[in-house]
């Protein structure tokens, strides 16, 4: 193959969405055996354009050449025939099918229109111990946590001879080691001659598996080239159109005395003997492998799951986890990790979603319609929420819009522990910045913070301390001072207490 | 501009269909466009109305309540009896409600507490209603409510029928409870998505418990309403208002999946298929042609107001983004 | 108040000892004999079209109140819930459970009659009641024709209504057997013999929400003009009276129903209805008993008997009776 | 450990909900456990047990539809009509697929294509279907339709009723068409989540149509099964059925919510709905008590079953999770 023939071009591809120009004449180029990186800002267009490749949406204008012919997919039952695999930037399963299926579907094995059960069966649990998965392919998928279902559609991806791979923010709640994992199986496949199209807000990453990159910004492809033409603040200055010098705005605040105490927290198979505590104006964080039990943790102090056993102080006084509404009673808050399903209301305005948990914009069993519009107005300004009006029905906003929205959701509410599962999964990096500005407003003004993060340069930016749990139980705590990648790791992969 | 385009354009939409359907009507005949006439489809949709109030809440909140026909038929004809025994109209009126209430609760109890699925509870519930009244008057219908029928066939102000007076009051009231209240906004969260509206705090179970009892309540009211119209207490007069509440409470535009819809589409819905049924009478048509004709244009009004909606939104995102630019 | 049937509950059995006894009976056609000697309890099933319509029921207590004069047969009710289907269901149950007679009260004669044919010949008597279309031979019968019902309220309404008057038709629900052949005999005796105009006619489906609905509308197009209201049923005659009432032009339109209820005899007696017809449930249950425990001792030899109860026509010079009547039994309360 | 617990703990669980109810009627009846019995019971629930197949595979795939009853009546009925007039049942039959499968792909048409709730798009259908037939026949009914009685009426090796065997025909045509075809996997991908299946390359609307096109398929044959046990054609006994479907639908764990359920789950839930009411007339209960006693004993099987599926997906996590561990 010559350097000429490109794997995939896409040529002036324009989409309108009504009232949103979503692209307007995008550029790129796809060479063959290579990781493309695409990366912008919330809103910039990015997921827009791969379903217009993967035949998911119409493109207004444009041409889409792969292998050096046009091609029009009208849906994705005809991309994935021609080769490309793509990932969703929401989970898209299967809920009460299992595993194997989950990895098959619209590819099962069959004859004559009967599927092969069997066969199906044993190719899944081929596949999953291919990649050093240990699930029972009969297993009904909705039983396993986000990251493992992440974790499936990556091997969903990859397991089939597609040619062009398309993957939407893959690595959003996926820890180290499976990053790892992903990354290893990139680069084999590379070399088989497939080539990726990559999504990604997270830098780091980006320099080490891309090989050439574009970067979107309203819409528009402003600069497309090799990745060594590029560093992270070139990069960064594209896409928001301005520089940012220092992307954790760590401020010392000074530290109170102990808001929040938990001591020997157990749950049924998911964590055991778990203590830890946050003080007035700290920000920590939770560091760990995926399924290592961090969200389970912060659900069950929350209300969300059953605690089995264990005390919890908030400012000395006890408090037993309940139900949701008795935790923000007691000001304990907590964005939840999976945003399409524990977070937003989809169908409901932007308004509504940002009001939803707030008694301040009530008076008694009344809505006080005037001051919920001022103040979900003012709130969604500060966080920059980008949106055609506050009226928007959140559905439709970009994955990183609608994690601001639920932000402000919380922000509107006073609390003495913030809980932040995964907060900055599917940011941008400007946006990052204001959330990590606006934890640092909040630790300043004396919130105790508690961060569970699947990046840990985001945890040792961020936090005063560091839990790390491994399966279940909390292997160890580091103090700012200590804070180093390995230590956590080292931490976080311990088997025993 | 925004002003003017954004609030509520499905409702125009539903609101262009309504006066569509009117233009029509009264060309085609010249019964129709009289205030007469206009009274009656008020009092003929006034009951069923009501019970799509009930419908749309429960909708609204991702659930369906199939028991609501039977349960106005129940405590229609108990509040009758109550009637009948002690004189006093007050006291029947509340043991109606009473009795709507309870139903709902052992609903809203099956279903938001023990999780199960509301359609197979409510009807099951449908039959149970039933069943108690049938077995608590044998089988037979009470006759000689005397006082009771003030609750359907009296006239407030002289003009005003009681039933349609009824209908504007429980409209006002769940618009108010849906548009002005906490709860109503819980509905539409726990609608929308359960699980997040869980996790954001509200109490799902509870809320959606008192879902059912409002709707109970509303069942009641519907019931009573009903055999005050019908100057009898006949329990079976009930069955199938369940259904014809949920037609009128869809072509309102309450999404089926939960998290959309309001009082005001609610009732134009229920007025379009008044409107429907009365120009047929009308006009004379024969009752199997009617059955054909009502089934089309029952899908040609979802149909346009879809089509419509699809067409709101972009002029709605247009308008609010204008806005925003400017 | 109307509670008062409430105690005529279904005789509870206790007969499951003899049932390997009927068995063999069941093959032997002098069965009766034997069981009357013996002294057993007959089995007999009452399968109605709906109890919660209100002749049904009402049939059904005055068959529980004559069966209970006989100590050696017993009543059960099996309800069909208006679905032919679950009739047909109930028929099997009845003879698989060796039932000693079915009293039929059938939803479709016409479709039944070979089924009821076939069991009559595996030995299990079957009576019906109140309808029967006379299709199978050796069948029990106790009716009261639904085609003479119509009649006799047409012919009076032709003694009340002017020859060109303008009628207004309630019809009951599609393809069910009463409303058809009442209309029918509307037909004949009277549409077919006057210049009497039918301005509209519509399926009410029974009920008297329907009828005030459709009379709503009529009086709107038609104004003055309707000089009386045919229904098929009473129930729709009574809505479509209210309606008229509520209009104002009540006191220039008759109403003629069918069934002569409690209701239809309070509002024939308030002067708001003209005349019903009564199929009366209590003379066919005492008949429909007498029959069933002739055939079941052997008294009637041939095995069947067929009777057509008279009808009556109720109107305000003998609605006197009536109301003093379902005062008695408790469907009018004082 | 694992391989014993897991497969089909659900199935299990209505299992032996029924074995509990059979215990239970034997001991209240001694007529109960006869063979002559059982055929009547099974012979009672086929019909509704055919509509349940086609509902299942409807609400598996997220939607409903409410036409199946009045498509039956109307797809028996004109089948009747047809071998009245021609005396060749194959033609008589095939007539009626051929109206099955019309009125079906017309609500698939709106459903799937035009995005319609298909709880209105079917209810509408119902009426239509229901007038089409009655304006033919001018609502009356056909009787004497001759040897077309064999299809609800006749036995095969002269002791399986006929209606049975259309039962269990369907049973497993439904089963191999869920667990063993593309498309019954298909349909509960798109139960299951729509968007996901689209985006998979499932194509959403084709299915939907295709799934519609089956259910009236299935109703029409349900139609004719009825119409020949009928022994006449009927319309309106068709209406109800498809609420019966449902429930033994939904008593058979098929979701709601759409992407689960067997058919043979279906078929237990049908059976369970017709041990129910046979033991009940066996016993000689008062109707109206009746009502009441089914009411309440749905929603106990439902809980029931509710509960075990709980119990079943604990021990299916603990029973991997120490697979994984191990
Ligand atoms: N289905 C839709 N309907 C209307 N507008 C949409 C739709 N999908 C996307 N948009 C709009 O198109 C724009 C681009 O969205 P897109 O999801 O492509 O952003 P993105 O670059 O992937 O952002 P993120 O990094 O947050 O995932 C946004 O303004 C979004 O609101
Ligand atoms: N719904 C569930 N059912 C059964 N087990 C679960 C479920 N969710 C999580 N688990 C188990 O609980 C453990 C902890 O999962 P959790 O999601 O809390 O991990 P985590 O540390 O938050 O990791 P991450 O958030 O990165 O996925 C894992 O062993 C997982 O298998
Ligand atoms: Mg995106
Ligand atoms: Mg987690």
């Amino acid at each position: 193959m010559t350097e000429k023939v490109y794997k995939m071009q896409l040529e002036n591809i324009s989409k309108s969405f009504p009232g949103v120009k979503a692209l307007d004449d995008v550029n790129i180029t796809l060479r063959a055996g290579t990781v493309h990186a695409i990366v912008g800002e919330n809103g910039a267009g990015k997921s827009t354009l791969m379903k217009i490749i993967n035949g998911l949406y119409k493109r207004d204008t444009g041409r889409i050449l792969l292998d050096g012919k046009e091609v029009s997919f009208s849906g994705p039952m005809e991309s994935s025939e021609a080769g490309i695999a793509m990932i969703y930037q929401e989970l898209n399963y299967f809920p009460e099918l299992t595993i194997a299926e989950n990895i098959f579907m619209k590819r099962q094995p069959s004859k004559a229109g009967y599927v092969k059960w069997r066969e199906m069966m044993d190719q899944a649990q081929k596949i999953l111990d291919y990649n050093n998965l240990s699930y029972d392919p009969k297993m009904k998928i909705k039983d396993l946590p986000i990251a493992n279902i992440q974790m499936l559609e990556i091997v969903k991806a990859v397991a089939f001879k597609a040619q062009v791979i398309i993957m939407d923010e893959p690595t959003s709640s996926i820890s180290d080691k499976e990053v790892k994992m992903l990354f290893d199986t990139i680069v084999r496949l590379k070399e088989q001659g497939i080539s990726f199209l990559y999504i990604s807000h997270k830098m780091d990453e980006i320099f080490k598996i891309a090989d050439d990159l574009t970067i979107i910004r309203d819409g528009k492809s402003i600069i497309s080239g090799p990745i060594s033409q590029f560093t992270e603040d070139s990069i960064i200055a594209h896409m928001v159109g301005r520089s940012i010098e220092n992307i954790y705005p760590k401020v010392k605040v000074p530290i109170g005395e102990i808001v929040f105490e938990a001591k020997k927290l157990c749950s049924e198979r998911t964590f055991k003997d778990v203590s830890l505590h946050v003080k007035k104006g700290e920000i920590v964080g939770m560091a760990g492998l995926v399924g290592a039990g961090r969200s389970e943790v912060c659900r069950s102090i929350f209300g969300l799951d059953p605690l089995d056993s264990g005390e919890i102080t908030l400012s000395g006084k006890p408090y037993v986890p309940k139900n949701v509404s008795h935790a923000i009673k007691n000001k304990v808050l907590m964005i939840t990790e999976d945003r399409k399903k524990e977070g937003i209301i989809g169908v409901r305005s932007c308004r509504e979603n940002i009001t939803l948990a707030s008694h301040r914009v009530r008076s008694g069993i009344f809505m006080n319609l005037k001051k919920e519009m001022k103040e979900a107005t003012e709130m969604s300004d500060k966080l920059k929420v980008r949106f055609a009006g506050i009226e928007t029905t959140i559905g439709s906003l970009s994955g990183g819009n609608q994690q601001k929205v639920l932000l402000a959701r919380w922000l509107m509410l006073e609390s003495d522990l913030l809980i932040l599962d995964e907060p900055t999964r599917g940011i941008d990096i400007g946006a990052k910045l204001e959330i990590y500005n606006i934890m640092t407003d909040l630790a300043k003004k004396g919130y105790a913070i508690l961060m569970i993060s699947s990046e840990l340069p985001e945890l040792l930016g961020m936090c005063d301390r560091i839990y790390v749990m491994s399966q279940g139980y909390i292997t160890g705590c580091l103090d700012r001072q200590d804070f180093a990648q390995e230590k956590v790791m080292q931490l976080a992969t311990r088997s025993e207490k | 501009m925004k002003e003017i385009i954004k609030p509520n354009l499905r409702k125009y939409s539903l609101v262009l269909i309504l006066l569509g359907m009117i233009g029509i009507c009264s060309i085609l005949s010249s019964s129709f466009l009289t205030a007469t006439n206009f009274t009656n489809i008020l009092k003929q949709v006034s009951i069923v109305t009501i019970c799509a109030f009930a419908q749309g809440l429960i909708i609204i909140s991702g659930e369906i309540d199939l028991s609501i026909g039977f349960l106005a038929g129940m405590a229609g004809s108990f509040a009758c009896i109550m009637f009948v025994a002690t004189g006093n109209l007050f006291l029947a009126f509340m043991f109606g409600l009473l009795l709507g209430a309870t139903v709902g609760a052992v609903n809203g109890l099956f279903v938001a507490y023990f999780k199960l699925p509301s359609f197979i509870v409510t009807l099951a519930m449908q039959t149970v209603c039933f069943g108690i009244i049938c077995l608590y008057t044998g089988g037979q219908n009470i006759y000689k409510i005397g006082n009771f029928k003030v609750l359907g066939q009296s006239k407030l102000l002289g003009i005003i029928p009681i039933t349609v007076f009824f209908m504007i009051v429980m409209l006002v009231i769940t618009h108010i409870l849906l548009k002005y209240t906490k709860f109503g906004r819980y509905l539409y969260a726990i609608g929308g998505n359960a699980e997040a509206a869980n996790a954001a705090g509200v109490q799902v179970c509870k809320m959606k418990w008192a879902a059912f009892i409002v709707s109970g309540l509303f069942a009641a009211i519907a019931g009573m309403v009903m055999m005050g119209r019908l100057n009898a207490g006949i329990p079976s007069e009930g069955g199938g208002y369940e259904t014809d509440a949920i037609t009128a409470t869809v072509i309102g535009g309450t999404s089926f999946s939960g998290g959309a819809g309001t009082a005001f589409g609610t009732f134009l819905g229920s007025l379009i298929i008044g409107v429907l049924n009365n120009i047929m009478n009308l006009l004379g048509i024969d009752s199997y042609l009617q059955m054909i004709i009502k089934g089309f244009i029952i899908i040609i009004a979802v149909l346009a107001d879809s089509f419509s909606k699809k067409q709101k939104s972009s002029i709605k995102i247009m308008a609010s983004t204008f806005d925003v630019k400017k | 108040g109307c509670s008062s049937n409430k105690d005529a509950s279904v005789t509870s059995e206790d007969k499951s000892t003899t049932t390997s006894d009927d068995a063999n009976k069941d093959a032997d056609s002098s069965k009766t004999e034997e069981a009357s000697t013996s002294g057993d309890s007959f089995k007999v099933a009452f399968l109605p079209t709906d109890m919660s319509a209100t002749f049904a029921s009402w049939l059904a207590t005055e068959l529980k109140t004559a069966f209970e004069t006989y100590d050696d047969m017993s009543l059960t009710v099996m309800d069909s819930k208006g679905e032919l289907e679950t009739q047909l269901s109930n028929l099997e149950t009845c003879v698989s459970q060796e039932y000693d007679y079915i009293i039929l009260l059938p939803l479709e004669p016409a479709a039944e009659d070979d089924i009821v044919a076939g069991y009559i010949e595996q030995g299990t008597p079957v009576m019906m009641i109140n309808l029967d279309d006379f299709g199978v031979e050796n069948a029990s019968s106790v009716i009261a024709n639904p085609f003479d019902l119509g009649t006799i309220v047409a012919q009076y309404a032709m003694t009340q209504l002017a020859d060109d008057a303008n009628v207004v038709v309630l019809l009951g629900p599609s393809g069910n057997t009463d409303s058809i052949e009442r209309r029918r005999a509307y037909e004949e005796v009277l549409f077919s013999k006057t210049n009497i105009t039918i301005l509209d006619e519509q399926i009410g489906d029974w009920e008297k929400s329907k009828g005030m609905e459709l009379m709503e509308n009529w009086i709107q197009v038609h104004g003055d003009k309707i000089d009386a209201v045919i229904s098929m049923n009473d129930a729709m005659a009574i809505g479509a009276y209210e309606a008229a009432k509520a209009a104002g032009v009540a006191d220039n339109i008759k109403f003629f129903g069918v069934d002569g209820l409690a209701d239809a005899a309070v509002a024939i007696d308030n002067g708001e209805m003209t005349a019903t017809a009564l199929q009366d449930a209590k003379v066919m249950a005492l008949d429909a008993a007498g029959i069933c425990h002739e055939i079941l001792t052997g008294e009637n030899s041939e095995g069947f008997e067929k009777i057509q109860i008279p009808v009556t026509l109720i109107t305000k010079d003998n609605v006197a009776e009536y109301i003093e009547r379902y005062t008695d039994n408790g469907m009018i309360t004082k």
